[in-house]
């Protein structure tokens, strides 16, 4: 078994070295080769756990590979914890990533950095695997920045981009300050528990129960909300969750592959497998997750509605992320983990579908980005066109479809929870609920603003037939959100694009190869019917028993499991409950809006001038980061070099010491005048003095 | 009013005036031979106080030897006197001030009304049955042999200095070199070089 | 009678003499020497008369050395400013100021 | 010669100083060749001190003791304990590097040159064997001098400011622990440092001792308020300068700190954690920021090395408060642990990072970071290995980097909740200057046409930067060969500093 693992995760790390030392040497399909002989070794054998894990009945694996380091009672390994919440995120981790790097194949031919761009995503999935696998809480740090760093990496994968190396800094450092709640939280974990190893701490967990802490003073918390916040802090960094979001909408920067692997399956659900993972931790403490739910459930509905106003086809897609990863949040809060990891996977599916099919389109459009330059697509692209059909049917939550049921699953547990939890869960379950119609809404009008509709781009061949059709749609000569118009400071690879205006086309768009469709449609099929087989045990059947622990007092699941009576029945009730039909409203309508009287949308954003202006400048996060925390660090830093070290310690203590010894030294020089006699004077003047000392004496 | 004591004084006031004529004369050469009679002078007034030895001295090594230095280099320097009398009269209060003040604290420090008293002399070699150079000579070779020896070395150093600071090579100025003329040979001496014929150069 | 008093008087007024002469001949190095050599005459003088007076060789035997080394500087004393002269063509102090940083 | 070993360490280097002056004076390239063979052989003589170093029993091995001035009762007596060991094998293997990064860089007078850093080697290897403490001030001191010889001849335009600067400023520490040592002469009329870690005296006499260590150690690390001389000294230092200052000669105070002031004066240290906590932790933020607004890249990694250094001075202090005010003797081992590894690390990743400028800046000529952008266009190599170092410096897991912050951060957590969040802050504002720093510098468009002309790293350089590469990865993924070889020597520290002398 532990060789197995190892060759889980050293696999990708293997296939990464090799393209990444030798890229030049093998090749562009000696890259691809490698990587994707290493992830699909990965993924088979992930697939032989998952199957010994939930079929066969296996027991937990949980060893060390080797010690860290071993301080006193101190140690820290790099182990391997496998149940069957592990297995379920390396099947999806290696599934996701092998469809990515099929896909890249087509997406990427053209690149320079083709070599390049596999080696990260295979470092990343091993990154990816290490964090999952992990037995301990540093070496889940270790991957937890791992995978950050090749998110770094793969958002500034075109390092000439300006915008693109602008995110990927934001992006490192917006998890950087998670990262500082995440690592506090694991200093008061070895603090409390004597130890960092999963097995140790939960067992032990009912020892910090009653502790509390001092942190300032005279203000005394309780342990176990302490940790379970600073944690917490971490997995709002890395899924991206208000008020630590901000990076996520940038990091689209980076090629779409990477989008869909690291910004929507996998790398931001990091913080939802952890948080699920602590569960035994977090069920201590019902203001840990109070704090966890509304943080959901603001991300859930209030970056949802931005996604209302982007028109950049990728963006929609990652406030869309942004909004199911609070979701994800909202169940953790609500201590529906079960929940949480279930529609993290059905997620990761339908939103890795999403994001390569908006890939597909983006190639099809000559990486053009805007949607309002799109529209009609359908009938060029059927294969991409439908399966993201089902994408979008998955995300909106149409019953039957996977997203149903995690979705439904989810409030309905919020809804649970707030009948006996207070005030929070009472916001968070109205938060989801608006959310679900804003979900429809948005995922709708990108569906028919880039499929339906008028062709609002230019094929240059015979451009005459396709006048621009003024008021279709606004085209503005200048974005408001200055990442519109990438598609002419790509990377070298499209550089026979540069004077290409927006919406132009050399040549009409076309179906995309088939190592991009066929990703879309291994996708498409999880992502419609993978929660027929799953729903039951990983919610109600006690799958992740052992892995997941919820105190009994706030086990909503299991309150709705009594309800449970199969798939279709939780289909056919989903209908009778408020999601369904708040779905249904914002899908009728976004067609009524969207495919059948265009006008209507700029009518509306006019009369809601000031919300949409407000949700076009996404609440200020972004101007405020950059007024208070970028430029107020540089105005500190400047502050504290020029005043602090040049002038007060350089200036005056140092170099004024020696500015004083000089003055002092250019004084007492003056009486050095080489003069004889005034020396002589002066030592006449000494004797006059000693004998009037005498005298006086005497 | 003993003889010694009239003595005293009459040698007294010579040497204050050779002493002031020293530092007023306008000519170096005076003020040299000036300096001269205040040693000559000293001599005297230290045979009053029974140091015959180092009267002796005093007049064979200063009068002797260092003022003869001194003159002849004051002779040897063509100096011009006239820029170095100047501030003479403008240095003069302050020297007289100067002068004037430490002479009054230092009268003061041996009393002014205490000028006559004190004991008589003690002619200590006299005690021991000694003449004054002979009891000198016993502390100097006893106790103070380290110090004599110093001295002597002292004065060596200074005639090598002296003689080392003035020496000067001339580049010019030809002199014999006893070595190179005892180490010459005969192919140094002559040299046969052939000239060549004038005629045979003309066509 | 010839006291103590008598003799380390003349010896102050000798030594003031000499401080008068270094003050007003602040040009002539020769002068200065010579007036150096004054300065020295008094301090001989004072050792010479509390020697006699307290019967003590030493003071005696201190003239001795005293006189040995003011040989020694004079002799060196007039070589440098032979040499002095020789170079600057002057013995005038003020325009001695070479070293004056 | 394994009696003698350490002997060797020292003298070989000095010897090596020697031929390469004699033999070298009038041919660079032999210079060079007998430079790098010495330093080569000191390194493999480090290598056998490590691997005849027995790391379970902790103790000081390899003693050499012979009385040399009598009369002040000071030998010549060297032994090492793991500690030790550990920054040895880092000094020695850094000078390697070193010598072969300054093959083409220095053409001028290169006998000297590579002369200066064997010396500097010999003088730095003393230092962590002495165990007399007049010995080991003159090996302190004696570093200056090369130290001050390579900033002043070899330096930037404004050397002669910097290496001035450089030595007053160390020397004004230095001297007070020189008074220091005098005063615990005079006492115990002996300088053994282990003797005088023994020796009981007052909590006054403590206090008045541990400043004047303090003044001399938190100059050399250097601390918060004592801190300026670095950077002038960095940017004017020759790239191999400002790699020994960064590496080897920062951590001599450190060491300083481990050697004299926790075990000497371990009531005083006490008594004033607190103080040399908050100049750490002044120096890991404050200087944070400092960093982020520098223009010039080796000033910034200048700025980026204190602030890291305040870690070490974290652990090595947080150690008292854990181990007399928590009770907690492990996480004060922890701590201490933490902060020697960062010690190595830091040897490691900041030379590491002063070699990266001085391969753009031999040529480009230039340090400013507004001349760079978009280098990693014409420099693909390059631009991996700064990234890397990047990463490391602030402090990615998976590369030494971390270990030592982590170490000290979650230790320092026990002993107060703030102080640890204080410290975390560099998790972010390390990132954030390293990275803008690799932003400007790497990424982007090609800036101006020197950049489009540059080339990429040659074998030499590879060498060098795949070295330091090596070294970090290896103890970020694996730190427990380092841990293992410090761990009794630290516990007896940790007992030292337990035990109570007023």
């Amino acid at each position: 078994m532990q060789s197995m693992l190892l060759t889980i995760a050293l696999a990708p790390l293997f296939g990464a070295v090799v393209a990444g030392l030798f890229g030049r040497q093998i090749g562009r399909v000696g890259a691809h080769t490698v990587t994707i002989a290493g992830v699909a070794l990965s993924l088979v054998l992930s697939l032989v756990v998952f199957k010994r894990l939930a079929f066969d009945g296996a027991p937990v694996f949980n060893e060390n590979i080797y010690t860290w380091y071993q301080i006193g009672s101190y140690s820290a390994h790099v182990g391997f914890l496998i149940d069957r919440l592990t297995a379920v995120m390396m099947v999806v981790v290696t599934f996701v990533s092998l469809m990515v790097h099929v896909y890249t194949i087509g997406y990427m031919k053209d690149d320079p950095g083709y070599q390049r761009f596999f080696s990260y995503i295979a470092l990343f999935t091993f990154s990816m695997l290490m964090l999952v696998m992990s037995n301990n809480f540093l070496q889940l740090f270790f991957g937890w920045e791992a995978v950050g760093l090749v998110s770094y990496l793969l958002i500034g994968f075109w390092f000439k981009r300006p915008t693109a190396i602008f995110a990927n800094l934001k992006a490192f450092l917006v998890n950087r300050v998670g990262d500082f709640g995440f690592l506090l939280g694991i200093a008061a974990v070895l603090m409390y528990f004597g130890s960092l190893d999963y097995a140790t701490v939960f067992a032990n967990r009912e020892s910090i129960v009653g502790k509390e802490i001092e942190i300032f003073s005279g203000y005394a918390w309780a342990v176990p909300t302490v940790i379970g916040i600073l944690l917490f802090i971490g997995a709002m960094g890395k899924s991206a969750q208000v008020p630590l979001h901000v990076w996520l909408p940038d990091s689209m920067e980076g090629p779409t592959p990477i989008s869909a692997l690291i910004h929507a399956a996998t790398m931001v659900t990091a913080g939802i497998f952890m948080v699920a993972r602590m569960s035994p931790l977090y069920e201590l403490s019902e203001t840990a997750l109070a704090f966890v739910v509304v943080i959901g459930a603001t991300t859930a509905l209030f970056t949802g509605l931005i996604g209302l106003v982007q028109n950049d086809i990728k963006r929609v897609v990652a406030y869309s992320t942004l909004s199911q990863l609070g979701y994800m949040t909202v169940a953790l809060g609500a201590s529906a983990y079960g929940a949480a990891i279930f529609h993290l996977m059905t997620h990761a599916f339908f939103k890795a579908l999403l994001f390569l099919g908006a890939g597909s389109v983006i190639i099809a459009m000559h990486h053009e980005q805007d949607m309002r330059y799109m529209g009609g697509l359908r009938k060029y692209m059927p294969i991409t066109y439908w399966t993201a059909v089902l994408g979008t049917l998955a995300l909106v939550g149409t019953p039957l479809f996977s997203g149903f049921y995690s979705k439904d699953a989810i409030i309905e547990a919020v809804h649970h929870a707030s009948a006996q939890g207070g005030a929070a869960y009472t916001y968070a379950y109205w938060c989801v609920l608006l959310g679900v119609f804003v979900t429809a809404l948005y995922s709708f009008r990108l569906l028919y603003m880039t499929f339906h509709g008028r062709e609002r781009f230019v094929v240059a061949d015979h451009g005459s037939d396709h006048a621009p059709l003024a008021g279709s749609a606004p085209a503005p000569a200048v974005s408001s959100h200055g990442n519109d118009h990438h598609a002419n400071d790509k990377a070298d690879a499209h550089d026979h694009h540069h004077g290409h205006q927006p919406g132009h086309l050399e040549h009409a768009p076309h179906e995309s190869p088939w190592v991009v469709t066929l990703p879309l449609i291994l996708l498409a099929i999880p992502s419609v019917c993978i929660a027929w087989f799953f729903v039951e045990p990983m919610l109600f059947g006690g799958f992740f028993d052992g892995a997941i622990v919820v105190a009994p007092a706030h086990d909503v699941l299991a309150e709705m499991g009594k309800d449970f009576h199969g798939v279709l029945a939780f289909a056919l009730h989903g209908i009778q409950t408020p999601p369904f039909w708040f779905a249904f409203a914002g899908f009728a309508v976004a067609t009524y809006v969207y495919l059948f009287n265009p006008a209507m949308a700029d009518r509306a954003a006019r009369l809601f001038a000031p919300l949409v202006r407000l949700l076009e400048r996404k609440y200020g996060f972004d101007e405020l980061y950059q007024a208070v925390f970028a430029r107020g660090s540089l105005l500190l830093g400047r502050g504290l070099w020029k005043w602090g070290d040049a002038r007060l310690i350089d200036g005056w203590i140092v170099n004024g010491s020696a500015a004083l010894v000089d003055r002092s030294s250019g004084i007492l020089r003056w009486m050095q005048s080489g003069y004889l006699y005034h020396y002589a004077f002066a030592m006449i003047l000494g004797l006059i003095a000693l004998l009037g000392a005498f005298l006086w004496l005497k | 009013m003993t003889l010694p004591l009239i003595l005293f004084y009459a040698f007294g006031a010579i040497l204050i005036g050779s002493a002031l004529a020293v530092v007023t004369a306008r000519n170096s050469v005076h003020a040299a031979l000036w300096l001269v009679l205040t040693f000559f002078t000293s001599a005297c007034i230290w045979l009053l106080l029974h140091a015959e030895f180092l009267a002796i001295v005093l007049v064979l090594v200063y009068v002797g030897a260092v003022m003869v230095l001194f003159l002849f280099v004051v002779m040897m320097l063509d100096v011009k006197v006239a820029p170095l009398r100047e501030g003479f009269v403008r240095h003069l209060p302050v020297g007289l001030l100067v002068a004037g003040v430490m002479l009054a604290e230092m009268l003061g420090l041996i009393g002014f009304g205490k000028l006559n008293e004190g004991g008589a002399l003690v002619d200590a070699a006299a005690a021991q049955g000694l003449s004054n150079t002979e009891w000198l000579g016993r502390t100097l070779f006893s106790d103070y042999i380290l110090p004599f020896e110093i001295a002597a070395v002292i004065l060596t150093v200074a005639i090598i200095a002296a003689v080392a600071l003035t020496l000067r090579h001339r580049p010019n100025v030809r002199s014999q070199d006893p070595s190179a003329q005892a180490a010459v040979r005969s192919q140094d001496r002559i040299r046969i070089v052939e000239i060549a014929s004038a005629n045979k150069e003309t066509p | 009678m010839i006291t103590l008093g008598h003799t380390i008087a003349l010896g102050a007024i000798l030594f003031c003499i000499s401080v008068a002469g270094i003050f007003i001949n602040r040009k002539n190095v020769i002068t200065l020497l010579m007036a150096i050599e004054l300065m020295l005459l008094s301090v001989n003088f004072n050792f010479v008369a509390f020697s006699s007076f307290l019967g003590d060789p030493a003071g005696q035997i201190f003239v001795f050395f005293i006189l040995t080394v003011a040989a020694a500087e004079a002799a060196i004393g007039l070589a440098i400013l032979v040499v002095l002269f020789r170079n600057r063509a002057t013995i005038n102090i003020e325009q001695l100021g070479d070293l004056k940083g | 010669m394994s009696h003698h070993l350490l002997s060797w360490l020292i003298w070989l280097p000095v010897l090596g100083a020697v031929a390469a002056v004699v033999l070298g004076h009038s041919n660079a390239q032999r210079a060079r060749w007998i430079a790098l063979a010495t330093a080569i052989a000191t390194f493999v003589l480090s290598i056998g001190l490590y691997c005849g170093y027995s790391a379970e029993a902790g103790s000081l091995q390899f003693v050499e003791k012979y009385l040399w001035l009598g009369v002040l009762n000071v030998h010549y007596h060297l032994a090492v304990d793991g500690i030790s060991v550990a920054l040895i094998v880092l000094t020695s293997f850094t000078t390697v590097l070193v010598l072969i990064g300054a093959w083409s860089a220095i053409e001028e007078k290169v006998h000297q040159y590579v002369a200066c850093f064997l010396l500097l080697e010999a003088l730095m290897i003393g230092v962590f064997c002495a165990r007399d403490a007049l010995l080991f001030y003159m090996f302190f001191e004696a570093m200056l001098i090369p130290m001050f010889i390579i900033i002043g001849i070899w330096g930037g335009p404004r050397r002669v400011y910097a290496t001035i600067k450089f030595f007053l400023y160390t020397f004004f520490g230095s001297i007070f622990m020189l008074i220091g040592l005098i005063y615990l002469y005079l006492k115990t009329g002996s300088f053994d440092l282990d003797y005088l870690a023994r020796y009981p005296l007052s909590l006054t006499e403590q206090i008045w001792l541990f400043l004047s260590f303090l003044l001399a150690f938190s100059v050399k690390v250097p601390m918060f308020p004592v801190h300026t001389w670095l950077p002038d000294a960095h940017v004017e230092a020759p790239t191999g300068g400002s790699v020994i200052l960064a590496a080897i000669m920062l951590k001599i105070g450190g060491y300083g700190f481990l050697r004299f002031s926790l075990p000497i004066t371990p009531d005083a240290s006490h008594e004033l954690a607190w103080l040399v906590i908050a100049m750490s932790l002044i120096a890991v933020v404050y200087i944070g920021f400092v960093a982020l607004v520098q223009e010039d890249m080796k000033k910034l990694i200048a700025y980026s090395s204190i602030s890291h250094m305040g870690f070490v001075t974290l652990g090595a202090f947080v150690a008292f408060e854990l181990a007399r005010e928590v009770g907690a003797g492990d996480a004060a081992r922890l701590a201490l642990q933490g902060s020697m590894v960062q010690m190595i690390s830091h040897g490691f990743i900041s030379a590491a990072m002063f070699s990266c400028v001085g391969v753009v800046y031999d040529r480009m000529h230039s340090r400013m970071i507004k001349d760079y952008g978009g280098v990693a266009n014409t420099m693909p190599w390059f631009a991996a290995f700064m990234v890397f170092f990047a990463m490391a410096n602030s402090g990615l897991p998976g590369t030494s980097g971390f270990v030592g912050e982590f170490m000290v951060i979650v230790a320092s957590f026990q002993a107060s909740p703030l102080i640890a969040a204080t410290a975390a802050i560099t998790l972010v504002v390390g990132a954030a200057y390293t990275l803008w720093l690799v932003k400007r510098v790497l990424f982007g468009e090609v800036a101006n046409p020197q950049v489009a002309a540059l080339t990429d790293i040659n074998a030499r350089e590879a060498i060098v930067l795949g070295g330091f590469a090596a070294a970090t990865l290896l103890f970020g993924v694996w730190p427990a060969p380092l841990t293992e070889l410090m761990d009794a020597s630290l516990q007896q520290v940790v007992q030292q500093l337990m035990h109570v002398k007023v």
